[in-house]
């Protein structure tokens, strides 16, 4: 079983190493010539102030956490998809209707938080 | 899903709730003057599904691919649930504005929570029970820090959430082991196998961890600490549903899935821990009470006290102390709605006059309010002949009948300790002088509320036999 | 040594380490790296067992939720707020670790105990068949259709309340 | 299947005890959050062995339902948090304290 896997196994492991290898190679061979000003953090040549650490307001906050909501949504939606067919000729139409009932409850929650501007920027 | 109309009319009072938030939904988004509409329609929502529970009573049925159970103390349960929050709503009317939280949201998330507190009292698999408790804990976490303003509010929603989520692992990982070792999570399959596996260590710290969650829900002793925080934090009549609405729903679940293993003769598996439970959670909530001088505190802590006569009734492990257990709930949600919905008309702008002094000779301005405050005072305490009493009387009995005397004796004892801070309150009413002076605002919404939970406490109290009797039938 | 061992003792023991990584990081943002490793490693492992579309919704899911969490430190984070753990009230925190410890080999010892591979029958050409997208969704949309309908009110309250409580400007 | 399924239950039960220890010892609410979504994760862990070794779809089921829960309180916790530190400016969960605790 495990063994149908193996070239998904294969495809990350070939990720890892080209992304990896691709650094690692070219710190190993690639010219390095140092200097105070080259080692220095980069800030479109202005002298850099301040950590590395401090806070980024992030506007677009409300849209990743109703992400995450949405985002379950359609993980429910991809297996009635797949069944789809074969559910609705043995068990008939109340296989659409449970998921109209469902897609209804969360589309509404969707209209309303567009109505109330979840989405704005702000 | 559903197949012929019976199947329907049974699955009515879910049904309702389910389409009235979608109708409040839709409110919230078109309606010009929903802040004025709102509120009652979710009040009509709920008096229309807690009525046609009752009429239905007699209709045992299961639903959805035997997922759900309906009539008998299913129905009990919505009664309960739909009243209280119907109650509440009515009190927050007028409450959500002195507050400064008068969101048209607030009452959606009350009505999604009494769904999910539908769900859990008619579960018939543990998948029910734990997205109902899941559906009432957000829309709990969302209720308790809806002044968002207000720094007191969004620390008691914090801790609330910590915990709360902290007891979800416990639950979850609970049902992990149940169903690992039973091989399904349906509650009649369980119980089915619950002798088989009583002596299986998995299967039985499984159980535990289970009710480990519930106990937090039901704000049983050693998971207590949340309590008088939250609803010292949240608003008053938010908290008078945490210490109903969630309460009974936690205990419905509890029912259901004990009440499962009585039928498999498992009844007295937890009779010691339970105990244990019992009687540290009524000892130190009474003994704590006393010593609180905010008067949201007191009232949380005497629900921790609530709580462990509730459990005794569990540990009696009979059927006269389930009936017991549903009775004390319906008695105990309409008197401590009666005490909060009060507090929460006599609380001023700011959270102003929640300190027990404020209500030193309250009898002389308001005597209205003093009488009905008193007349829940008295219930909480337990002095005949209001629903109070007999609510502990029953589960005493239970636990007598069960050879738990002991049992009984300390929660005499520890209802004696708990008539001192009820009373204390009656006689600052009566006998004492007003220390502030404060005008308590017309609310003529709120007192119909009190009023309405004050009668029901007063009919629980006269007709206690048939009530108990009615409980009993459908065990 | 099959496959399935190696990848068993991999990725359980990148899961075992990353968690006690993710608990004991005195700054958030390795803390929340980890759990991502950690997250991708349990993937793993529900591959291993046979329970392919769960693992793709664990990898779905969670690399949305972690991104949020992510982002939700670097925005709140103030500098030099990292703590240090055991150094506030070691003491009680070095017996806490001790009594996690006894209470993980109590579980250990219940778990040989028990020996739950006696009770359970591994059947391995079963459970290749209820792992896959079919099988959940038939049993999804036959018999638990009230979970179904529940979990979405569920995301819908916690849609209202995410609303409620963070958006910024709100009445 | 060769390995036997104690070996799932113990590292699930070692992740569960990491979420529980991480939940009593850190203050800061993040990370706290973080260790119970690690405990929500190794109950997943423990129902996908079990369902699988008993080739049963329920246990994965429930895993499913668990993602979604576990997705809602994420969404419901970090609004809180966020709303906390609004009038706050602080994670710490030591620092909250007007209400005695």
């Amino acid at each position: 079983m495990i063994e149908s896997y193996i070239p998904i196994f294969l495809v990350i492991g070939f990720a890892i190493v080209f992304a990896f290898g691709v650094l690692l190679s070219s710190t190993a061979f690639g010219p390095q010539r140092p200097t105070s000003e080259k080692s220095s953090t980069y800030e479109s040549g202005m002298k850099p102030v301040g950590t590395t650490r401090e806070r980024v307001s992030i506007k677009y906050y409300m849209v990743a956490m109703l992400f995450i909501i949405f985002d379950i949504e359609v993980i429910f939606v991809y297996p009635w998809a797949v069944q789809f067919k074969k559910l609705f000729s043995e068990v008939g139409i109340s296989v659409f209707y449970s998921m109209l009932v469902f897609l209804v409850v969360l589309e509404l929650g969707y209209l309303y938080v567009y109505k109330k501007g979840g989405f704005r920027w702000d | 899903m559903i197949n012929n109309a019976q199947e329907f009319y049974n699955a009515l009072p879910i049904l309702i709730i389910g389409t009235g938030i979608l109708i409040s939904l839709l409110i919230e988004i078109y309606a010009e003057k929903r802040k004025i509409f709102q509120p009652w329609i979710s009040i009509i929502i709920f008096i229309a599904a807690g009525s046609y529970a009752l009429l239905s009573i007699e209709q045992k049925s299961t639903l959805f691919m035997n997922m759900l159970a309906t009539g008998g103390n299913v129905n009990v349960f919505y009664f309960i649930f739909t009243f209280g929050a119907a109650v509440v709503t009515l009190l927050s009317i007028n409450y959500l504005k002195k507050y400064g939280a008068n969101y048209g949201e607030f009452y959606i998330l009350v009505q999604l929570s009494v769904l999910g507190m539908m769900l859990m009292a008619g579960a018939k698999d543990l998948i029910v029970i734990f997205l109902g408790l899941e559906l009432m804990s957000v829309s709990f976490y969302a209720l308790a820090g809806i002044n968002r303003k207000r720094l007191k509010s969004n620390e008691a929603s914090l801790k609330y959430f910590l915990l709360g989520a902290f007891t979800t692992g416990f639950t979850v990982y609970g049902i992990a082991l149940i169903y690992g070792t039973v091989g399904s999570t349906s509650i009649d399959l369980i119980a089915e196998k619950f002798i088989e596996l009583s002596n299986n260590f998995l299967f039985i710290t499984g159980l535990l961890l289970f009710f480990i969650g519930f106990s937090f829900k039901i704000a049983a002793f050693p998971f207590h600490m949340w309590v008088p925080d939250v609803y010292q934090g949240s608003s008053t009549t938010v908290a008078g549903l945490f210490s109903t609405g969630g309460k009974a729903a936690a205990f419905s679940a509890i029912l259901i899935t004990l009440g499962a293993l009585f039928t498999a003769g498992g009844a007295h598996t937890f009779t010691p821990y339970l105990a244990v439970l019992a009687v540290l959670s009524m000892l130190y909530g009474s003994i704590v009470a006393i010593a609180q001088s905010d008067i949201k505190r007191m009232l949380a802590y005497s629900s921790i006290a609530h709580a462990g006569y509730l459990i005794i009734g569990l540990a009696a492990g009979n059927y006269q102390g389930i009936a017991g257990i549903i009775f004390y709930l319906a008695a105990y949600t309409f008197m401590n709605l009666g005490a909060f919905g009060i507090v929460s008309l006599i609380e001023g702008e700011e959270e102003a006059n929640l300190d027990i002094k404020s209500y030193a000779g309250l009898a002389a301005k308001y005597p209205m309010l003093a009488a009905l405050l008193s007349i829940c005072m008295f219930a909480l305490a337990g002095l005949p002949p209001l629903a109070g009493f007999f609510g502990k009387y029953y589960i005493f009995i239970a636990a007598i009948k069960a050879d738990l005397t002991w049992l009984a004796i300390v929660g005499v004892f520890s209802s004696a300790i708990s008539v001192y801070f009820y009373l204390r309150i009656v006689v600052l009413m009566y006998f004492k002088e007003s220390e502030k002076d404060f005008v308590v605002a017309h609310n003529s919404t709120g007192l119909l509320a009190v009023i309405i939970s004050v009668l029901l406490v007063i009919v629980f109290g006269v007709a206690p036999g048939t009530i108990i009797n009615l409980i009993s039938s459908f065990l | 040594m099959s496959l399935e061992i190696i990848l068993f003792v991999i990725l359980g023991g990148v899961a075992a380490v990353t968690s006690v990584i993710v608990i004991t990081r005195p700054n958030p943002i390795i803390s929340a790296l980890f759990l991502v490793l950690n997250f991708a490693s349990l993937a793993g492992l529900y591959l291993l067992l046979n329970a392919q579309f769960i693992a793709v919704a664990q990898v779905i899911v969670y690399a949305g939720a972690i991104m949020v969490l992510f982002l939700f430190v670097i925005m709140l984070l103030r500098p030099g707020n990292e703590e240090k753990i055991f150094s506030r009230n070691p003491v009680v925190k070095i017996i806490a670790s001790i009594v996690a410890g006894v209470v993980f080999l109590q579980i250990v010892y219940m778990i040989f105990f028990t020996s739950p591979s006696n009770s359970v029958t591994g059947e391995v050409s079963a459970s290749v068949n209820a792992g896959t997208v079919e099988a959940i969704g038939r049993e999804l949309f036959t018999n638990y259709i009230l979970p179904f309908e529940a979990a979405g009110f569920l995301l819908l309250a916690a849609a209202i309340g995410a609303l409620v409580l963070a958006k910024k400007k709100f009445e | 299947m060769q390995i036997p399924i104690e070996y799932y239950l113990i590292l699930s039960a070692f992740m569960f005890i990491m979420g529980i220890v991480g939940v009593l010892t850190r203050r800061n609410a993040i990370i706290v959050f973080m260790s119970i979504e690690l405990m929500l994760n190794s109950a997943n862990l423990t129902f996908v062995a079990f369902a699988s070794y008993m080739g049963n779809t329920i246990g994965q089921l429930f895993v499913f339902f668990v993602m979604a829960v576990a997705a809602a309180e994420a969404a419901i916790g970090l609004a809180i948090i966020l709303a906390l530190f609004r009038n706050k400016m602080t994670l710490n969960i030591d620092e909250v304290n007007i209400l005695k605790w």
